[in-house]
């Protein structure tokens, strides 16, 4: 059992790990690429004993700064 | 066009402004001020940029000697003759609000900006010290928890932020103490160094020529940041807090290589750096100083996001920004060196003669306040001062007798006491390649190769001395960085310093302040060392109370010959030790 | 002989290895990332610092800036390359050395004073220092662990291509020396060409006495000799242990 | 028009932050987690104008070091 935990910095945040990444691709020679994003991908391997409500409460406390980012919680199988 | 929100005494109030000012807002235009112009004034107007409560009590300080180039107040750091032609510029700062709410960013923007501060003088930034307080964080509770988050967030965003941009922290100080609980405070200290004609003023001089904007783009980032650190922390401070600001570094160093490029030239007239209330504040003042007017057009300012209002813009404080008056007819040489850094530039005004800060938006006039009034005229205030309790006496003979032995390593073992070597082994100390006592000793100690000349600096304040005895608890932190120089090699040059304390309004807070104030004074003048500016951060107050009285202590020596140099280490087996003072 | 320091708009050490160059007497040029040559130079140095701010991963970026191309044909052509810090994560990134810095075990940047054991001498950059030599160099970063696969390990191994590594005050290579979890304590490692070298600490923050050790000298010293720069007498230049004061 | 794109460090290279997230997580109170990858998540906005194989051009060589990292690309819409 897996869950998938993506954190990606608020809209209204700067990104200036996304400004370099974007400059970094219309220099390597693709401009088609207009915008980017970088966060966090964390992939938890799961014993099944827990919530999803714990689960919640870790991405929210723990895996994610709830003042300058937001994430999503998949869990799977 | 969004229409804007009509003014009402709530919104007057909700900007932090009194009824009073706001009359006396209305005296200076003359007529009613717009959403916009409320806006600046609430920001122009905060403690945080016109030190409406401190100002009258910081002119007790010492500010003049004959070592002083630049006096304090005069433009954003003051300057100090080191000999030979060469000269520094020092300051520092608080970023405590901030750091409160996103201790990470808080520091980190902490730190760009008081490096923005020192080269907008014109001096190359050489070396940072930082001084921090936080809650206790020894136990399990949820307050403790909290301090270690804060802790270790802040060390780890003055790690991020001075380390990539390249200047080493060499030194300072944290403690722990339940005072802080809830209110950490971070103040951060940036020195730099110039020769004498170079030093840059921050005025907009000559009329005709071109404003320029320099830097990151705008964004709604701590939108009227400077009003916010100007109130108490509450709960609710959490909900209506500002977009937190994020710093990159990586940007700020090329602004700081650019417009040192840039300085170099003879292209500049003026320069300002945008912090708290960034555009608003960096247009009233240049023109302030400048004896001039100055005009922007917001359609014209570099933007991240679409759809700012000219009140978002104008108050928006987003980092690593810069004005800068160009003399006319060289603004080709600000093109070139920013399209060579990669930094987004524009020209988006003009000198005026007519003292006004007026500002458009695609050529429609949507702000138009005197400069001078809005910069320097914010009402200034004698608050109530009175002492408060009288702290508890500690009967020494009251003490139970324990085990020496033990005391002495629960002594050594409390985190205000203990080796900080957790703390600075994250900071780059030694890139510049000049760093000679590394943390760790009681001051210190940089060699500034252009210059070929030894500094030392320290920072200091017992804020615990300072609760029991606002007046001798400051006097001690000026002779505490005194001796942690004298004990480098080093003579006393100057202090900088950063007032932290409770809501002015309330009468002991107020008093603690002034008596701060005085000692530091009178510490200053014992050693013959004048203030050469500083910060002022009140409302450090949570719920559970007011901070102790902080009055930090930022120091800078000289060392005359290298064979002065000492580190406070023991070096060898059998040498000899001997107590002196007492 | 000539020296060009390259300069990405992050470099931060750029300014440190002008200097210590300079005091050799080694006349010593920047040269700007969006330059395209560096022909006519005898030593190309890539500084530490944050190439662009670093932000997807240590030199990244920077491999793939204009000046790379020039500097990859340089060193294809055997001349003398330096990385520094990120200049080593930039020549990994660049695939001119093999491997990857990653995060330091520890999560946290590490500036300290440094113990490094001089592993192999027969490569123009230690050649004076003698073999088990222990310098004193400072190191400052926060992706530095060394890492490489196993049949990549086998080969630097085989090849003597690891030049530095981690040790305590001893020279002993064990676990707690080691600043940031490198595998096999690797401070540093050559190519096979012997002729491009990346190395975590700086020492060009380690060249002047005042700063507490001159240790680092000894590489500007090899590299100069080594390209008939200087002539020095090997005995008198060769530290065993370190020369550092403390 | 979108892509996502996850770097993960590859199994067999050292994740310290892994690691360190798990514990984390374990001193939250959470033993279900068992294990714990961190990786990076990047999200590209697109105007339409590139191939897919030009996307996965920039994932080998920029957003990923095939040395330590796999990458998985989607695109979207
Ligand atoms: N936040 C910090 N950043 C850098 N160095 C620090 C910090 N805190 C403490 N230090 C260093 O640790 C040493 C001891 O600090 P401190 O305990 O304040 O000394 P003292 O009490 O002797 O003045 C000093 O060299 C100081 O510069």
């Amino acid at each position: 059992m897996k869950a998938k935990v993506i954190v990606l910095p608020k809209q209204s945040v700067l990104d200036p790990q996304g400004v370099a990444v974007r400059d970094a691709i219309h220099h390597h020679g693709l401009p088609a690429v207009k915008a980017a994003r970088v966060g966090k991908f964390i992939e938890l391997e799961l014993d099944g004993s827990q919530t999803e409500a714990q689960l919640h409460e870790v991405c929210r406390d723990l895996l994610s700064n709830p003042v300058i980012e937001d994430y999503k919680l998949v869990v799977e199988g | 066009m969004t229409v804007e929100p009509k003014i009402t005494p709530e919104l007057v109030a909700k900007h932090g402004l009194t009824p009073d000012e706001y009359e006396r807002i209305k005296s200076i235009l003359k007529r009613e001020p717009n959403f916009t112009e409320l806006g600046i004034f609430s920001v122009m107007w905060s403690e945080h940029c016109s030190y409406k409560n401190s100002r009258k009590e910081l002119r007790k300080f010492p500010t003049t000697g004959d070592r002083v180039l630049v006096k304090a107040g005069e433009e954003n750091a003051g300057v100090i003759d080191i000999g030979d032609g060469w000269a520094i510029a020092f300051k520092m700062e608080s970023h405590n609000h901030p750091s409160a709410v996103e201790p990470f960013q808080g520091a980190a923007t902490g730190v760009g900006g008081i490096i923005r501060d020192i080269f907008t003088m014109g001096a190359r930034p050489v070396f940072s010290l930082n001084s921090l307080r936080f809650g206790p964080i020894t136990g399990d509770s949820p307050n403790v928890k909290t301090n270690r988050r804060l802790f270790a967030g802040v060390v780890s965003g003055i790690s991020h932020y001075g380390n990539c941009i390249g200047i080493p922290t060499i030194g300072g100080e944290v403690y722990f103490d339940e005072s802080y609980d809830g209110n950490p405070l971070v103040n951060v200290f940036n020195l730099g160094i110039l020769k004498h004609e170079q030093i840059a003023r921050g005025a907009a001089k000559g009329v005709g020529n071109p404003v320029f904007y320099v830097g990151a783009e705008t964004g709604r980032d701590g939108l009227a940041g400077a009003a916010f650190a100007s109130r108490d922390l509450t709960e609710e401070s959490k909900e209506d807090r500002p977009a937190v600001q994020v710093g990159d570094p990586f940007r700020e160093k090329l602004l700081l290589e650019a417009c040192l490029e840039l300085l170099a030239t003879d292209a500049v007239a003026g320069i300002q750096d945008m912090g708290a209330a960034g555009l608003t504040c960096s247009t009233c003042e240049t023109a302030s100083r400048g004896g001039t007017g100055v005009e922007i057009d917001l359609a014209k300012v570099p933007q991240r996001e679409t759809g700012m209002t000219p009140y978002e813009t104008m108050l928006s404080e987003s980092q690593e920004r810069m004005l800068i008056i160009v003399k006319k007819g060289h603004e080709k040489t600000v093109c070139d060196i920013f399209a060579k850094w990669d930094l987004p530039y524009a020209e988006v005004g003009v000198v005026k003669d007519d003292g006004m800060m007026r500002v458009l938006n695609h050529g429609q006039v949507v702000a138009e306040i005197p400069a001078r009034q809005l910069a320097d005229e914010a009402p200034l205030y004698d608050r109530e001062a009175k002492a408060g309790a009288t702290p508890p006496q500690l009967d020494l003979a009251k003490l139970a007798e324990g085990d020496n032995h033990a005391a002495l390593l629960s002594l050594l073992a409390h985190p205000s006491i203990a080796s900080k070597n957790w703390v600075y082994r994250q900071y780059d100390h030694t890139v510049r390649a000049g760093t000679v006592v590394v943390p760790g000793s009681d001051s210190a100690v940089f060699l500034v190769r252009e210059a070929n000349k030894l500094l030392a600096a320290t920072s200091d304040c017992n804020g615990l001395y300072c609760a029991l005895d606002p007046r001798q608890g400051a006097r001690i932190a000026i002779a505490e960085g005194a001796r942690n120089l004298a004990c480098a090699g080093a003579m006393p040059l100057a202090v900088t310093d950063n007032l932290n304390f409770g809501n002015p309004h309330k009468p002991e807070n107020f008093w603690q302040l002034r008596e701060s104030v005085e000692g530091l004074a009178e510490g200053c003048r014992a050693f013959d060392v004048p203030v050469t500016g500083g910060n002022v951060s009140l409302y450090n107050e949570s719920p559970a109370g007011a901070i102790d009285p902080t009055p930090t202590v930022g120091m800078v020596g000289i060392i005359e010959e290298e064979r002065h140099v000492t580190s406070s280490y023991f070096k060898a087996a059998g040498d000899a030790i001997i107590l002196i003072g007492g | 002989m000539k020296a060009a320091v390259i300069r990405f708009p992050g470099s931060n050490c750029d300014q440190d290895c002008v200097l210590a160059l300079s005091e050799l007497g080694v006349k010593t040029d920047y040269v700007w990332h969006k330059d395209t040559s560096v022909a006519g130079y005898d030593l190309v140095v890539l500084p530490g610092g944050f190439s662009y701010g670093d932000y997807l991963r240590c030199g990244a970026i920077a491999r793939f800036s204009p000046i790379m191309k020039a500097v990859k044909e340089y060193a294809a052509a055997g001349n003398l390359l330096l990385g520094i810090c990120n200049g080593f994560q930039i020549l990994c990134e660049a695939g001119l050395l093999p491997g990857a810095l990653i995060r330091n075990r520890s999560l946290h940047f590490v500036c300290q004073h440094q113990n490094v054991r001089v592993e192999d001498i027969s490569n123009p950059f230690l050649h004076l220092c003698r073999t088990g030599a222990r310098l004193r160099i400072p190191i400052a970063h926060g992706e530095g662990s060394y890492s490489a696969d196993a049949a990549t390990l086998l080969q630097l191994e085989r090849q003597n291509r690891i030049l530095l590594r981690y040790v305590n005050n001893n020279g002993a290579a064990i676990d707690l020396a080691n600043p940031n979890g490198s595998v096999e304590s690797i401070a540093g490692i050559i190519n096979e060409g012997r002729n491009v070298f990346g190395l975590m600490p700086h020492p060009e923050r380690a060249c002047d006495r005042r700063l507490g050790s001159d240790d680092g000298r000894i590489i500007f010293e090899s590299i100069l000799a080594s390209l008939g720069a200087i002539s020095l007498d090997e005995d008198a230049a060769a530290p065993t242990t370190s020369r550092s004061l403390t």
